[in-house]
């Protein structure tokens, strides 16, 4: 009795686990098309984009495989330049849960895509737009209060704030001691 | 196939000590493996400082007195554990419950200096690699203080219990001190190493 | 609970007086058994029922591993064939590395040792049997975690060795690596509690007389298995959790720019990947040399070489680790050294070849099926440890390295030097476990598929990775030439695979339909085909004294045994460890259901700390309150003394 | 039994494979030929040894009979003489091992030594294709290229091996054995090719999920011709020839291209992926998946991730105009 439901529960959980782990690596054009359909006026003047266009966020969100190329891209495109690996330097610090242009995933995606005022510049011509999101997607691990699932760990590399999977970032984030 | 009886062994003991005993020698099996865990983590320390720069990394030296502290509570518990051992030999139930609580406190004391060891050493696990073997090698012995701390825990309510008094349970305190004192040598290379090899 | 007075020590010379004929077995029955329920088949403690559910999943796990072996095949036979993806095509081979090395290998020479070691040394129970029942269940937990998580697309596809970096926090994302790293935790929680049962039971519960020169060599190789699983399975165990640390915390043991290093990973798995070989192929040897006697019907020639030769592979083993980082850039002097001591093996595994050929040239060979098995033993193994010799070489090593070549070298290996042997051994105990003979007829076809469609399957790979064949590719360009070689190979493991379905058919045939066997239907000479087949909960009415180290051929006749063992609770003998004189009467654990609750209790902490560090905190108390309900004294007679 | 006769029908298999662009079986290189000898010496050494266990075990097979009469001294006779034979055979394995041993302790030192006037070459493994530097003295004569690794026939070569990321492992079977690639550390690899031709090289290590296509090629010519290869490479991008050309120029500068690509002499300067600047002059693209066509290129660049699937190269919308321009431009640049 107590086994067989045992065994349940971890299938279920298991399950859960199921879609975090899936490797799409090329997705079908038209879904590529229609992810690239974000406007920052939808009818012109102003307005919200549409809430379907942020759901498609959600698949580069709890995707532990979106998550990480987005951690690459971030790394490949050197957004600790300005951003230093999050806790901010010329440009804002991303793993604080300030958000100057909104948390929710479109905002992001809109800031990358578009540039803003002040030194960001857009990268519509350096990423394509399903990389745009796949940065989104690990933007929004690095301030998160409580780590996904999904999310990727630390790097190979210089150790400069805790790995994305330590939640929240800011608590474990301490200055290193000095020698 | 037809048997022929060749002895009769209805006058062997009924419960055997030390290495006439299964536990013993589980106990030293279980003594064996962990004690190969230790090695193996000593030897990745070890490794670890062979191709370091400098050493330790980024980081000064641990603090050593919580260490102290505990090696020499450690060292102090083995008076009792030793006097555990020999009126477990004994058989006296008295004795061997007023020495199962002292062991009972003596192995919460470590523990509860040991909380104050973690920050003594200067350096986080997720800092750098140095900072990770340090960890571990304190986080394994801690988790060697706590399993026997437990087991000594149940072993003394036991010995309240009319389950007590058996022959079982007298080898079941003798493995338990012997366990004790394992833990106890196994901190000391760890104590050289965690604060000796920085310092030199 | 109150028992009738004359049961307090109540022994077996009590029960002879002739009234009853069967009194004393009654009985014994009565006080060994299992009872029948849900429950009870939960609780039981008995070797021979551990030993049996052991043998089942392995073979269970073979079977899926060999159906993943069939698909690589499937996607191999043709170049740059798109059958499967190449992320599942990673998964399907670390799982079948991971699955056949962790979850059938070396558990299945563990399960044969749990059934056969306590009937072999003459006991009736194994020591610890509650470890040998948790041990099961953490293995079935562990196994099955693997393949669920592979049904849900999150199998480990870092290869069985799982190399950092590319298994590490940066380069393999999600869970897959760290499904990986619990399933070796959950395997090495289950073999070293088995090894601690052998190696107690081998050292002080042998039958009176069975002094060290008197252990069959299979027993000798379990407990050098045994000693070997504990020496070289923490190692792993510490890797895998430094590797689980540096993905879940963000340790950094293996992270160059913060001072880890990634060779460490390497010593430190190979330190037991090397041995775990060994842990596989002595079993199997020992295996060889306990069933050759009865089919050249002489006792083996040169027991003290082969038991020395054991014990030096053993040693030796631990000194090889590096000959699988020779391309890695290490030291030459180094590398050097670990050339001679890999190629030193080769003159104890000669000195083991060379007694048998002498036992089986001093003696009168009968072609039985278990004896066919050992025929293509020798042909395949000697072959394997020859491409052995080749790959212990450093500079040749360089060129063979990753290859198909070796591939094929540890496939000759292993299953030419352990699975061989080991079906081998199933034809000739399967009558001992089951009361019934296996197909003779069916069992030579079994034999001839096998040893064909080996040669066949894995010969030609010695040739692909010299023509260039490197592992682990899910596809190569058909301008490279080696499509009709792989077309050919996948052919004939298509045999190889008909081979094993032949063999599991016979089995369950024959379980049921099968020849009815007797006591000792080879005439063997050892212990276990004193006892009726299936042996009774009890093992033996009565425990049997050791004269020779042939003993039932060497007792004509009639079987000395002793009497005055206490038949109103468990009780078997603890004999002294160098000549096993009799030294304590000593008790032997009831059946009880907190081992399982206990590796339920582990599995859902392992499990769990995959996903959050915490889980080893909280996960700890029901495995603290599981452990207390296991080991609390219950007032029962086996408590008494 | 016939398991005697079956090892001949073995030993003609390996003949078969004597010869191949990426075999250990053919070699072209000092390093390789010196393997070479070895192997056959081991390889002839064990199955001779093979071949005797299998006889001898046939031979006990065979008489098998044994009268079951046979006298206690004959029995023990015939013991003692096994007892012998054993202590002899065992003596023959330690001579043969010690043999052995030494016979490969001698090959790792010739393979070893370092040539002072080699030609030194870095090689970088990336997940998954190979990053060739030609370093110079002179920093404008130093180049980049990537997955081909051009080399002057009898000259010593000094390849610097390193990684960006995973362990890789570089192995030329014709000319040398493998050396790994690994982070925080630098491995050297030293031989000399011996004969001109084209030879393939493949990643040892598993290294994800690409593993199976992250060959390089290795181009040994006459120092004539590699001088003028070299020369080539050392120049900036050809110019845009024809119109469609300049577009393709265009299309690679203002879309995502240029932010991973580098094509020297252009706005294009990105050093996340593969150097560029002389890509229509290599004779595969994608790290050897694929021949360099121009169809080729456009049908890499329309859909890179169905050719190898998981690769790092992004999928970047294109018009079927940019498309054609765009690989008529990386077609041109030899």
């Amino acid at each position: 009795m107590m086994a067989s439901r045992f065994a349940l529960l971890a299938f279920l959980a298991l399950l859960a686990g199921c879609k975090r782990e899936e490797r799409e690596a090329r997705l079908a054009p038209p879904i590529a098309e229609a992810q690239g359909a974000v406007l920052v006026m939808p009818n012109g003047i102003s307005g919200r984009p549409h809430d379907v266009i942020a759901a498609q966020g959600d698949a580069f969100r709890n995707n532990a495989y979106q998550l990480s190329q987005g951690k690459r891209l971030f790394e490949w495109f050197n957004c600790q330049g300005c951003h230093a690996d999050g806790g901010g330097a010329s440009g804002p610090a991303l793993m604080n849960g300030w958000w100057r242009y909104g948390p929710d995933p479109v905002s992001i995606f809109l800031s990358i895509r578009d540039g803003r005022p002040n030194g960001m510049p857009p990268y519509r011509d350096k990423l394509t737009t399903e990389q745009i999101w796949q940065l989104t997607g690990y933007l929004q691990t690095l301030g998160a209060s409580t780590a996904s699932l999904a999310s990727t760990s630390r790097n190979d590399a210089m150790h400069s704030r805790p790995a994305e999977n330590r939640a929240p970032a800011q608590a474990g984030h301490t200055t290193r001691p000095s020698p | 196939m037809k048997h022929r009886i060749v002895a009769d062994l209805s006058g062997l003991p009924l419960h055997g000590a030390g290495s006439s005993s299964q536990t013993w020698w589980g106990t030293l099996a279980f003594m064996l493996i962990e004690g190969i865990g230790f090695v193996l983590a000593l030897a990745v320390y070890l490794y670890l400082a062979s191709i370091a720069p400098q050493w330790p990394l980024g980081a000064p030296p641990p603090d050593p007195w919580p260490g102290t502290i505990i090696a020499a509570l450690l060292l102090l518990s083995a008076i009792p554990n030793w006097l555990v051992g020999r009126w477990a030999e004994a058989q006296d139930l008295r004795k061997v419950r007023i020495g199962l609580v002292i062991m009972s406190v003596a192995g919460i004391l470590p523990l509860i200096v040991r909380i104050w060891e973690f920050p003594a050493l200067n350096v986080s696990w997720d800092s750098n690699a140095y900072g990770s073997i340090l960890w571990i090698l304190l986080g394994l012995h801690t988790a060697h203080i706590l399993t026997d701390v437990m087991d000594t825990l149940v072993l003394t309510a036991v010995m309240f219990t009319r389950h007590g008094d058996n022959k079982r349970r007298y080898g079941d305190a003798q493995d338990n001190a012997l366990y004790w004192y394992f833990v106890v040598l196994t901190w000391l290379p760890i104590y050289l190493c965690i604060y000796g090899v920085p310092r030199l | 609970m109150t028992r009738p007075p004359e049961d307090r020590d109540l022994r077996d010379t009590a029960l002879d007086t002739g009234q009853e004929p069967d009194a004393l077995e009654r009985r014994l029955a009565r006080i060994w058994r299992t009872p029948p329920g849900l429950v009870n088949a939960l609780s039981t403690v008995d070797h021979k029922i551990i030993g049996r559910r052991y043998i089942v999943t392995a073979f269970v796990f073979l079977a899926l591993g060999g159906v993943l072996a069939m698909l690589m095949r499937l996607q191999l036979a043709q170049p740059e064939s798109r059958f499967l993806s190449p992320d599942l095509y990673n998964q399907v081979f670390t799982i079948h590395g991971a699955n056949m090395m962790f979850l059938f290998a070396v558990p299945v020479m563990e399960a044969m040792a749990i059934y056969f070691v306590p009937l072999l040394v003459g006991t009736r129970n194994i020591a610890f049997p509650r470890l040998g029942a948790f041990s099961y269940w953490v293995y079935l937990f562990g196994g099955s975690m693997l393949w669920i998580a592979f049904i849900l697309q999150m199998g480990p596809d870092v290869g069985w060795f799982a190399y950092v970096p590319l298994a590490g926090p940066q380069y393999s994302s999600g869970k897959r690596a760290d499904i990986w790293a619990q399933m070796i935790t959950f395997t090495e929680i289950s073999a070293l509690a088995v090894a601690i049962e052998i190696v107690v039971t081998v050292l002080k519960q042998r039958a009176p007389g069975m002094s060290l020169d008197r252990i069959p060599l299979v027993v000798w190789a379990w407990l050098v298995m045994a000693f070997m699983i504990i020496m070289a399975m923490p190692a792993v165990v510490t890797a895998s959790s430094m590797l689980i640390l540096d993905r879940l915390v963000g340790t950094h043991f293996f992270n160059p720019a913060e001072g880890g290093d990634v060779l460490l990973w390497q010593h430190l798995f190979w330190f037991f990947g090397h041995p775990e070989v060994y842990i596989i192929f002595l079993p199997a040897v020992g295996m060889i040399s306990t069933m050759l006697p009865a089919f050249v019907r002489r006792p083996i020639f040169g027991y003290l070489p082969l038991v020395m030769a054991l014990l030096t592979m053993g040693l030796l083993s631990f000194g090889l680790w590096v000959h699988h980082m020779f391309t890695t850039g290490l030291p030459r002097l180094g590398e050097s050294f670990f050339t001679a001591s890999s190629m030193a093996i080769a003159v104890p595994a000669g000195v083991q070849i060379f007694c048998w050929l002498a036992t089986i040239w001093l003696g009168r060979p009968a072609f039985r099926v278990p004896f066919l098995f050992i025929l293509a033993f020798f042909f395949t193994f000697v072959l394997g440890g020859m491409t052995g010799v080749m790959v212990a070489s450093v500079p040749l090593d360089t060129q063979v390295h990753d290859t198909y070549f070796v591939v094929a070298h540890f496939h000759y290996v292993l299953v030419g030097g352990a699975v061989f042997p080991l079906l081998g051994a199933i034809y000739y105990w399967f009558p001992k476990i089951t009361g019934r003979m296996m197909s003779e007829r069916i069992g030579r076809w079994v034999a001839g598929l096998l040893f064909l469609g080996f040669n066949f399957t894995f010969f030609p790979m010695h040739i692909l990775g010299l023509q260039g064949m490197t592992r682990r590719i899910y596809a190569y360009p058909a301008e490279m030439g080696w499509g009709g070689m792989n077309l050919f190979v996948s052919l004939c493991s298509v045999a190889m695979a008909a081979g094993f379905l032949l063999f599991f058919i016979d089995i369950f045939r024959s379980a049921r339909h099968g020849e009815p066997a007797g006591d000792n239907p080879w005439e063997a000479s050892t212990l276990e085909w004193a006892t009726s087949s299936p042996p009774p909960p009890y093992n033996f009415v009565r425990i049997p004294v050791v004269t020779s180290a042939s003993p039932l051929w060497d007792e004509k006749g009639s079987l000395p045994v002793v009497s005055g063992l206490a038949v109103n609770r468990r009780e078997l003998l603890i004999t002294g460890m160098g000549n096993a004189t009799p030294e304590v009467r000593e008790t032997s654990p009831q059946n009880s259901i907190w081992p399982f609750f206990a590796a339920i209790a582990t599995s859902v902490m392992l499990v769990a700390s995959i996903f959050t560090p915490w889980a080893v905190v909280w996960g700890a108390i029901p495995l603290t309150i599981t452990l207390i309900g296991w080991f609390w004294p219950r007032g029962t007679p086996e408590d008494d003394s | 039994m016939n398991t005697a006769r079956l090892p001949h029908l073995f030993l003609l298999l390996p003949l078969a494979g004597c010869s191949g662009w990426q075999s250990a079986l053919d070699p072209r290189g000092s390093t390789a030929e010196e393997l070479h000898g070895l192997f056959w010496l081991f390889t002839i050494t064990c199955t001779a040894v093979w071949g005797a266990v299998l006889l001898v075990l046939a031979a006990a097979l065979w008489r098998r009979r044994h009268p079951a009469g046979i006298s206690e001294a004959q029995q023990a006779r015939s013991e003692r003489r096994s007892g012998v034979a054993i202590g002899a055979a065992v003596a023959a394995t330690v001579v043969i091992i010690t043999g052995l041993t030494f016979a490969s302790y001698l090959a790792t030192r010739g393979i070893a030594e370092e040539h002072p006037e080699a030609l030194t070459i870095r090689v970088r493994g990336y997940q998954w294709w190979w990053e060739v530097l030609y370093a110079d003295s002179a920093p404008h004569r130093a180049f980049l290229t990537a997955n081909e690794l051009h080399l002057p026939v009898g000259r010593p070569v000094r390849l610097e091996l390193a990684t960006a990321d995973v362990i890789h492992s570089f192995w030329v079977p014709n000319l040398a054995g493998k050396q790994d690639m690994i982070p925080g550390r630098e491995n050297v690899l030293v031989f000399t090719p011996r004969e001109p031709g084209t030879y393939r090289a493949q990643c040892a290590e598993f290294c994800g999920i690409q593993h199976a296509h992250m060959a390089l090629r290795i181009v040994v010519e006459a120092p004539a011709d590699f001088e003028r290869w070299r020369e080539a490479q050392i120049a900036e991008a050809a110019p845009p020839m024809t119109p469609e050309e300049e577009a393709g120029r265009q299309v690679m500068e203002s879309k995502a291209c240029g932010a991973c690509h580098t094509v020297r002499g252009t706005a294009a300067a990105g050093t996340l992926g593969p150097d560029l600047t002389h890509v229509g002059g290599r004779q595969t693209i994608a790290a050897g998946m694929l021949p360099t066509t121009r169809g080729s290129l456009a049908a890499w660049i329309a859909d890179p991730q169905t050719v190898k699937p998981g690769n790092n190269m992004p999928m970047v919308p294109l018009t079927a105009e940019e498309l054609q321009a765009v690989s008529a431009y990386l077609a041109r640049l030899r």
